[in-house]
């Protein structure tokens, strides 16, 4: 079944996907400039709903929501170095890291929570946010850590101009030539 | 159903892998079967490929898995021994005799 | 509020089983009928009984009522069906040597009324119904005792009489009735007045505060009582069961389910009736002694029914001397079973001015001395601990 | 059908339901020295935390981040600390004029009067129904969860789910999660009805969410073979033509749930109906009181909501029962008091909280009239 759909642009309501309007109005967005500095967070978080864990959980207070717990989190860019912590303690999945500093290759650190998990050198496919593959990506790292209690965060690379696309991946069963 | 796949999970990403180590048999419409000890007769059924608990009286319709929390009555078994009971809700024991209503001759 | 006027012949008011029986022949007496029903149909005492229909325990009048009764419900079972109706033959039990003796007693003086019951002692009963308690002394048993689905038998005779013509109007309180100069009866309603020649009062236990608008009293009161149902099992119980002491009836109906009941009060507060956990004890309990079988099975549902009770446990049927056009029918007890053959016979007296069984035991005229109502209503239920003592 | 009573309970307060309003209401009350019974129909104490295998939303009070199974653990062993007397297997039969009976294990009855009943039944599951409702593969989104995370068995291997309010989504994850493939989601309105957290996260593993859309048959000889859809308007109304034939084995029904409130109708509790809280629910003051002085309810009873608020009326329950019994001083019950109260509040703000707000406010109003009335 083809899964894009014409309202795929209308937004997070319409679609249950952030359009490009959402994603540029979004707080927890870094901008450009920041992005080409080294990994961030980028917090795709849009909506007010009642919910702070990543504000809590961030060692470096990078990240915002103030006294209104239903406050959508504001990214305070210049505090967050990328570490990843706030990853798996969103409970929406709604957080990745990216660096695009690479030469040819950006990185996405994004939240996995299936089994099995796929392994380091793994090639996958690369699905953008309508769980359209994109791209090939290889798996990086895999980390499943205690503190992370059970969501996996899986580093891919992929190929530049892909780290603010891909979001979510899908095995292929190959390997790295 | 339309193809066979496990039904069993047997690994969880976040529940991990599934402790099959106490196991008992139970005779469903006299074939004996392995169960979970202590799962409910309706997910032994459906680990077994069996998702018809009963025909109704009426249709003769298919009934099965509706609710899963022993409100809707939809997956009622005879049970040797306990009578009619709600299978999503009622845990195996060993040796326990189950029939399902696929027989239409027993008259309930 | 002004209100939309329909002629009719004949307006019913209360579609129960005695409504909607009379509607229903009526109609197939020629009438132009119509139902007017407060609720909806069958939603009150008849449809919330457990559908016992033992012949066995009437006395006096009502065992002819109820053989015409048990005679109707078959011809309407055979002939439109979905009344569940089945005659079973019914055993009623004696668990002492002086129950079984009562029985006997009882059994001489109903037999000459038309009864048919016949005295089955310890091995006889085993013989026949093992399924009872080995302690039974005996049984008495009679052919006619029959049960029936109170959820859909009087929805069924309703269905068919609208088949037949009958207008039926639901969700349709009487506000009163009004006798007019020229002859006529209007039954008025929010939202119409009905104009006819004759109108029947058949709306069970709240026929009392209609009939006031007439200035006319009708000694009926409510009784609550309550009833379980278990969950479907195999076929155990054979027979419509009752006991002697009249605190139980037993029957299993097609779907496999045990029906238990036998009166047992249930609690008002506000209004609102509900089960009284005492008397689902009780009643459980004493089924369970009658047929240890029930032991294994799961109660799935109890609820509280009404039963519109008379002083002297007999019906009021006939018309209402000195008002002209209008009648009465309402049952008593243990009415159910009659309901249809009282529908009929109620129906024959406004259509031919006769029926095919005579209704002066009935008439409401035995209450009343010069207009005024001479009996008190009556009495309370007894307290349902002491019953099963 | 035997009956006689094989263990007493003497408890000030009787719970209804071990999930999280009834585990909340009895560890708080006991925490005020008040004895506690919970008495559960189910073999395991947690309600429907024991299936909740994503993280909470909300604050550090409501553990936000932390698994709701981890969550239901915390809470029974919290339970189970403070002595509350768990009675499981019991389902409670009804409310006699105060009198609670209850069924336990052994098929006897077990009858019981507390000083105060705090009933925390939840919510029961809505079904909708379309030719092939009743077909075994058409089940609710509960029951998914239920045989997928607690008893570990696959529903199905290609499946459907109807409706996409935040139980749909999480439903639809968690059957992904379990190895099943999730063909669609069906909704209705035109717009998604859960959080854009959760419809992101389904629509990135390419699960087309179908707004605007409806279940019109489930086909099958004896389970689900092929499921239909088809567009709809504003009011509802099939646009003809529109039909399209999904692949699919099972149907998971995701639309909405009910107040269980049998209990508290026997008990003679007031009611009134308020549609953003799912039904007919008792009227209750703020401290979960409703029209029956001695009866207290909490969560989904109380008005469909989600887990964390129902720990906090849970606490607010079992805090005023405690009160009641003159277990409590006065500043120390208004201060608690207080802190549940804003943690409501700050739960039930933001546009999808709003709604639930309003709705309880008129709950609160209704209590105010009633006994205005009296």
């Amino acid at each position: 079944m083809n899964t894009t759909r014409t309202d795929d642009c209308q937004g997070i309501r319409k679609s249950g996907v952030l359009s490009k309007e959402e994603l540029e109005n979004c707080k927890g967005m870094p901008s450009e400039e920041r992005l080409k500095r080294g990994p961030i967070a980028v917090i795709e978080c849009s909506e007010e709903i009642p919910c702070n864990p990543c504000e809590a959980n961030c060692p470096r207070d990078a990240i915002d929501i103030g006294g209104v717990i239903t406050a959508p989190p504001h990214l305070l860019e210049q505090k967050c170095v990328g570490c990843g912590l706030c990853i798996s303690r969103c409970p929406g999945l709604a957080i990745t890291v990216v660096d695009l500093t690479g030469e040819r290759s950006d990185k996405v650190s994004l939240p996995y929570e299936f089994c099995p998990l796929p392994e380091v050198g793994e090639i996958v496919h690369a699905m953008n946010r309508t769980g359209k593959i994109v791209c090939d990506a290889e798996v990086l790292t895999v980390k499943n850590e205690e503190r992370n209690d059970r969501t996996a965060i899986v580093t891919l690379l992929v190929p530049n101009g892909y780290g603010m696309e891909v979001r979510f991946f899908a095995r292929s069963g190959r390997r790295r030539n | 159903m339309t193809a066979a796949f496990d039904k069993r999970i047997t690994d969880h990403p976040i529940l991990g892998p599934l402790d099959t180590t106490e196991q008992c048999t139970i005779f469903v419409d006299s074939k004996p079967l392995i169960a979970r000890l202590g799962e409910p007769i309706l997910a032994a059924l459906m680990a077994n490929d069996i998702w018809i608990t009963r025909f109704t009286k009426k249709l003769g319709a298919p009934r099965g898995l509706f609710c899963g929390i022993g409100l809707c009555n939809d997956c009622l078994v005879f049970v040797d021994g306990l009578g009619c009971v709600r299978s999503c809700v009622t845990a195996v024991e060993e040796d326990m005799s189950i029939e399902t209503r696929t027989n239409e001759k027993r008259r309930f | 509020m002004s209100r939309e006027q329909v002629r009719t012949e004949v307006a019913v008011i209360g579609a129960g089983i005695i409504g909607v029986s009379a509607a229903f022949f009526l109609r197939e007496l020629g009438r132009d009928v119509v139902l007017v029903e407060r609720g909806g149909i069958g939603e009150e005492s008849s449809g919330k009984n457990a559908g016992s229909m033992p012949l066995q325990v009437k006395k006096g009048p009502l065992i002819a009522l109820c053989r015409g009764g048990i005679m109707t419900w078959r011809e309407m079972d055979q002939d439109f069906g979905g009344l569940g109706f089945v005659q079973s033959g019914g055993l009623r039990v004696a668990e002492t040597r002086q129950e079984l003796e009562t029985l006997r007693q009882q059994a001489d003086a109903r037999n000459k009324l038309g009864a048919d019951i016949s005295i089955l002692t310890k091995q006889e009963t085993r013989s026949i119904a093992p399924y009872l308690s080995t302690a039974i002394h005996g049984v008495a048993y009679c052919p006619w005792d029959s049960h029936c689905d109170a959820l859909t038998g009087t929805q069924s005779i309703a269905r068919a009489a609208m088949q037949r013509g009958v207008e039926i109007v639901e969700h349709s309180p009487v506000m009163r009735l009004e006798q007019t100069t020229t002859g006529h009866v209007n039954v008025i309603t929010e939202k119409t007045l009905f104009r006819c020649n004759k109108v029947l009062l058949a709306a069970g236990a709240w026929t009392r505060q209609l009939a006031l608008s007439l200035a006319v009293d009708i000694p009926t009161d409510i009784w609550i009582k309550q009833m379980l149902v278990t969950a479907r099992s195999e076929r155990i119980i054979k027979h419509m069961l009752t006991h002697t002491r009249g605190n139980l009836t037993l029957k299993q109906v097609e779907c496999g389910s045990v029906l238990i009941g036998g009166g047992w009060i249930g609690d008002e507060a506000r209004g609102i009736s509900r089960t009284r956990f005492s008397s689902i004890l009780g009643n459980v309990q004493l089924a369970a002694r009658i047929v240890p079988d029930l032991k294994r099975l799961e109660i799935v549902r109890t609820w509280v029914g009404t039963d519109c009770r008379t002083s002297d446990g007999l019906p009021i049927i006939g018309s209402l001397s000195g008002k002209e056009g209008v009648y009465v029918a309402v049952a008593c007890v243990g009415g159910y079973a009659a309901g249809p053959y009282v529908g009929k016979l109620v129906a024959q007296t406004m259509s031919n001015g006769i029926s095919e069984q005579p209704l002066e035991p009935f008439s409401l005229s035995r209450f009343h001395v010069n207009g005024c109502s001479r009996v008190k209503p009556a009495r309370k239920p007894r307290p349902a601990e002491k019953k099963s003592a | 059908m035997r009956h006689g009573r094989t263990r007493s309970v003497d408890s000030d307060i009787l719970v209804v339901g071990a999930g999280p309003a009834g585990l909340a209401a009895a560890i708080e009350a006991s925490e005020h020295g008040a004895t506690v019974s919970i008495v559960d129909e189910n073999a395991r104490p947690g309600g429907q935390l024991l299936k909740q295998t994503h993280r909470f939303f909300g604050s550090e009070r409501h553990q936000a981040g932390t698994r709701g199974i981890d969550i239901g653990s915390r809470l029974v062993a919290t339970a189970r600390d403070r002595n509350v007397d768990l009675i499981l297997d019991t389902p409670v039969i009804g409310i006699f004029n105060g009198l609670v009976v209850a069924v336990n294990d052994n098929r006897h009855f077990l009858s019981t009067r507390p000083r105060r009943i705090i009933l925390a039944t939840g919510a029961a599951e809505n079904a909708i129904s379309f030719p092939g409702w009743s077909l075994p593969g058409v089940i609710t989104a509960g029951a998914a969860q239920t045989f997928v995370n607690v008893h570990r068995i696959r529903v199905g291997e290609n499946i459907v789910v109807v409706g996409s309010g935040n139980v749909g989504l999480i439903v639809a994850y968690q059957l992904m999660q379990a190895g099943s493939n999730v063909v669609a989601i069906v909704e209705a309105m035109g717009q998604v009805g859960g959080w854009g957290v959760h419809a992101a996260k389904i629509r990135r593993m390419g699960i087309p969410i179908l707004t605007r859309h409806t279940i019109t048959e489930a086909a099958g000889d004896t389970h689900v073979e092929q499921i239909t859809v088809h567009e709809v308007d504003d009011r509802l109304n099939r646009l003809p033509g529109s039909e399209k034939a999904l692949e699919a084995d099972t149907v998971c029904l995701a639309v909405g749930m009910s107040p269980r409130s049998h209990l508290a109708e026997m008990a003679d509790c007031a009611f009134t109906d308020v549609p953003e809280l799912g039904g007919t629910i008792p009227i209750h003051n703020a401290i979960m009181q409703t029209s029956i002085r001695s009866i207290y309810c909490a969560g989904d009873v109380s008005g469909v909501e989600e887990a964390s608020t129902a720990i906090e009326e849970g606490r607010l329950a079992g805090l005023g029962a405690a009160f009641s019994l003159d277990l409590v001083e006065s500043d120390l019950y208004e201060r608690r008091a207080a802190i549940c109260m804003k943690a409501l509040d700050d739960l039930r703000s933001g546009p999808f909280g709003q709604q639930r707000k309003t709705g309880k406010d008129a709950v609160l109003r209704e209590y105010d009239e009633y006994y205005k009335n009296r």
